[in-house]
């Protein structure tokens, strides 16, 4: 099902569908006014992908068939091996955290994970963490910084799980504690926010030396529901919400917040599945070509650097 | 008349720093009491007949630590810009101006040096007032210097939030603050420097989500609202009612996240308590070896 | 209330109060004849407690009224204040742990705490840690590492918890980690079997550079009972049990698992907290300071090396 | 003869080390269907039929793990004293003598060397037959050996665990053997070796509660009992009927204790992938400073 703005282009396409079925059919030679339509249809994909609106990137941060972060585990990298569990609450589906090589390299993987479906979706809290992901990222953290691993960090959430549970069993604590394990890393640390990177709940596993985001995916604060709902006290202006938050990956280094876009396949990653992988993986191994060469120490520091200088203010006049 | 000595020069009034309820008299919320407002004032915003603790203004939970005479203001020479030229029900430049205004300050923070019974601390006090608390990117920045200033002159910090979590309308860099103040942090931990958090009433979101839970100790303020998710969004999660006490200090003692709920009439000592015994550990074992060589 | 084997001596100390009251309402000078009973008296506590069988030193552990942790706590540290909570799962009425003076110098404390009565004893779980007791206790591990605070840990516990709740938040692996957690500490770390030293329970804060014990405390891989029960089908075989299994502080000492015991004043810590405490203090405050010249990594060391030596075996012929 | 050589001599026959039922045909545990031993045995003592997991012989698990040939024993120098002079119904020392006959070997555990999938690693092998596979000090020591030697070495370490626990007839210094174990894994952890952890049935007691927990990966076979209590002394307790799946393997994974349930099929497989992969890490921080100079 296409988005409510890619409508005009599946309306083309599929025109242009209907008339090589009927050229053939007919056997009538319709190639130039085939060819014809296909360059408007490149041309209308180019010009709505390249004019989105925020909220419509919104909608493609969180279209159904837009890669996952297992999609990723299991394409872009090679060997992922899953680890369950945090050894202390439980094992959380909706982070999923492992060992994989990428392009020969072992790697500490962790990704936060919606479901693909809507069972899945349910099993995945619909990517939303309890405390229990988060511990169970902690302890790759540990095990990444003994083995002297890379981490990489997918991050694709709507927020930490806000429920009884979770609240009781320190969803702050551990989001706080999730930032300032990860900042301590002695190893080199990519993040890509893949999909949708849900405030502090993205953020938890976003403290790296470089933090990507693919052209479409969405890094805030709050969710343009949320905020609108606290801002005009109406859900419905969530596009306006989206607007003013600037969201968008575009946004996102112009604020300093991101060190990089990757660009996904024209029609969005969700349309494209495996360039958007492949497009990833290059990104992921060129940063970390990077950062291997330098100490953890140094990797350390350039982390308390990059998040340290953040943020926008003026003297007092 | 330049902005940062209006500041300086306004000494906050009534109306502008207290928010316990209005009048001469008042109705205490927790025993429905008629209290003189006075007398709330001198106990230091806590209800003389049921203990009930009121929010308390910033200059007054300063007077409330500090020992007299010792604090030394250090915040105060930035404001927020107004990066994503946010604009909702009116402009960000204009709701931060208004509460300058009105608080006497640049933003929801005040920071600076003090002794605390003698000891030696960089003293981090937000303003719910002043928009909610909410941490921006002025916020972020003060308690940042606070800590890495208070590991180069060798105090430990101790820090009294009240929030509601991220400043909205900085977006993105808002966020980015839960990960600035942590990383500040390090550098106080680098130094064996205590740092100790109180939490008081409300303090939620990316506040609670940060710096305020990595305290070495953590006191909360009796009654304290501390959450991660605020009780009406996990209401609207749950779609059912929220047990009675959930995520006040008290509970959160119970679950362990916690180290006191310590009163105010408590908490100087506690937490000078606790700072002369974390701070008398063993000399540093690098040190070890010179200081036996030439004793 | 005394315990079985202290009837003989109750009963002469009851006739002596007698003799005394006796003596001064007739106005009789007994005091040759109370001075002889006196002496029995000494005698008798002596021979007593002297010569206590395993399973009477078993019951001294147990004894009502006996110093628990927070009495020590209160009286042989000054200072003391507790502080809560794992910051994970709970905050475990049955440890109890803080910082403290102790003759001036700040320590970390962490002790294993029985009830005082039944009510108490319902709170505290009978001196059973759940996982969150343990957790607590790496907490305070790590405060201690970070500010070079030494560590005294109190033991006294029948054991660790064994029920569902503690089975699901993996009672097995807090052991093992405090266990490791607390050999790796760079800071000196003592520990005092005050009362009842219960199997992985009580070792699992009880990995310390120096392992002392009261002289009628006991420290035991299995419990008297279920040791019987296991190897007799029989509870009621307790006392044959305790017997074989060698737990009184002498037999620890010959078998090296414990350094020193602490004498108790006659007739037992119950019968005289304020000299058991005394005498608990008086060695706390010598073993710390053989320990505190120590470097961080040679105290690790010697941790490694005190408990990497236990055990008896033979070469195979 | 010499007792080392007699152990050495010794082939172990079915009736000394294999735990699954007896006879020609047995119905089968899981599924109730009838299976030829034979066909059981070829198939690592697991049910052609249901996949249910039984116990395995030592020697059999060797065969599992290490490629062919390279398995080289370390175990078996050292054998049990009576350092209590326990006696219950039968003196300690009689017990021993007559497991170490019936088993072959001197106490509950085999070490060595090995290749695994071509990953040098030190292997240790818990044997569950010998007195319940509890941990006195030559479990203890041989364990401890281990693990030091192959950090000496440079190896991985696979522990594979059965046990009931600790053994009572050594009194506190079986308990001790939990801390000895757990500090010699530290050798490793310095060298930054790993140490994978296959937790089979039963592992419960002090085995558990030490370095069978310890793991940087552990893997369950699957239904295998794991515990630190056991299940008789829960429900003496709780007075109540346990859950269904308790304390089992899949019930642990659920709870975040094992990194996965892994079928004795694909044991091998895993551990080799395992131990791949952590041992890619990127070179030492303190050897990099150099090794750019050079290059
Ligand atoms: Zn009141
Ligand atoms: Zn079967």
């Amino acid at each position: 099902m296409p988005l409510p703005f890619e409508q005009p282009i599946e309306d083309l396409a599929a025109k242009i569908r209907d008339m090589r079925a009927y050229a053939s059919e007919q056997q009538i030679d319709l190639t130039e006014e085939i060819d014809a339509l296909q360059a408007r249809l490149d041309r209308l994909k180019r010009d709505t992908y390249d004019n989105l609106t925020r909220w419509q990137r919104v909608q493609v941060a969180r279209a159904p068939g837009r890669p996952t972060g297992l999609d990723y585990l299991q394409h872009a990298f090679e060997g992922f091996t899953e680890l369950h569990g945090d050894r202390t609450l439980g094992d959380d589906p909706a982070v999923v955290t492992g060992l994989a090589t990428l392009e020969g390299a072992s790697v500490v993987v962790i990704a936060q994970q919606k479901g693909r479906d809507t069972k899945e979706n349910i099993h995945r809290n619909f990517g939303m963490s309890h405390p229990s992901g988060y511990r169970k990222a902690m302890r790759m953290f540990d095990l990444a910084d003994k083995f002297r691993l890379p981490v990489v960090t997918l991050i694709d959430t709507p927020g930490a799980y806000p429920g009884l549970a979770a609240e009781e069993q320190g969803q702050a604590w551990v989001i706080a504690e999730s930032i300032r394990r990860m900042s301590e890393l002695t190893v080199p640390a990519v993040s890509v926010v893949i999909g949708e990177g849900g405030s502090g709940g993205a953020l938890a596993i976003g403290v790296a030396n470089r933090v990507l985001i693919l052209e479409n995916a969405i890094y805030s604060v709050i969710s343009p529901e949320s905020c609108a709902a606290i801002l005009w006290r109406d859900a419905g202006e969530a596009e306006r919400a989206a607007e003013a938050l600037k969201l968008t990956s575009r946004d996102l280094v112009a604020l300093g917040v991101v060190d990089r876009v990757i660009d996904e396949p024209l029609g969005g990653a969700h349309n494209d599945r495996d360039t958007a992988i492949a497009l990833v993986k290059e990104a992921l191994v060129e940063e970390l070509a990077q950062l291997t060469h330098m100490s953890g120490e140094r990797l350390r520091r350039a982390r308390y650097e990059r998040f340290r200088a953040l943020g926008r203010f003026e003297a007092v006049a | 008349m330049a902005l940062e000595r209006w500041f300086r020069r306004n000494k906050p009034t009534r109306k502008e720093e207290d928010n316990s309820p209005a009048g001469l008299w008042l109705k205490c919320d927790g025993c429905h009491a008629q209290i003189y407002r006075k007398d709330l004032v001198a106990n230091r915003y806590v209800c003389p007949e049921c203990d009930h603790h009121y929010r308390m203004p910033v200059d007054a939970r300063i007077d409330l630590l500090a020992d007299a005479g010792t604090f030394e203001r250090w915040s105060g020479h930035i404001q927020a810009q107004d990066p994503l030229e946010f604009e909702d029900t009116q402009p960000y430049t204009e709701r931060i101006e208004k509460a300058q205004k009105k608080h006497g300050r640049p933003d929801a923070i005040v920071t600076g040096a003090a002794e605390l019974d003698g000891h030696a601390v960089a003293l981090v006090v937000m303003d719910f007032a002043f928009l909610g608390g909410s941490m921006g990117s002025v916020v972020g920045e003060e308690i940042a210097r606070a800590a890495e200033r208070a590991a180069e002159e060798g105090r430990s910090l101790v820090a009294v939030t009240a929030s509601g979590g991220a400043r909205m309308q900085e977006g993105a860099l808002s966020l980015m603050q839960m990960a600035k103040t942590t990383v500040a942090l390090g550098a106080l931990a680098e130094r064996r420097l205590p740092y100790v958090s109180v939490l008081t009433d409300p303090t939620t979101g990316g506040v609670t989500a940060s710096f305020a839970t990595l305290g070495d100790v953590i006191f909360a303020e009796p009654g304290a609202l501390i959450s991660f998710a605020g009780p009406r969004v996990i209401q609207q999660t749950i779609r059912q009612d929220l047990p009675e006490g959930f995520q006040r200090a008290e509970f959160l003692l119970q679950k362990g996240m916690v180290d006191d709920v310590v009163k105010r009439s408590a908490l100087k000592g506690r937490v000078a308590q606790v700072l002369k015994l974390l701070t008398a550990g063993l000399p540093e074992p690098t040190l070890e070896a010179p200081r036996a060589a030439t004793v």
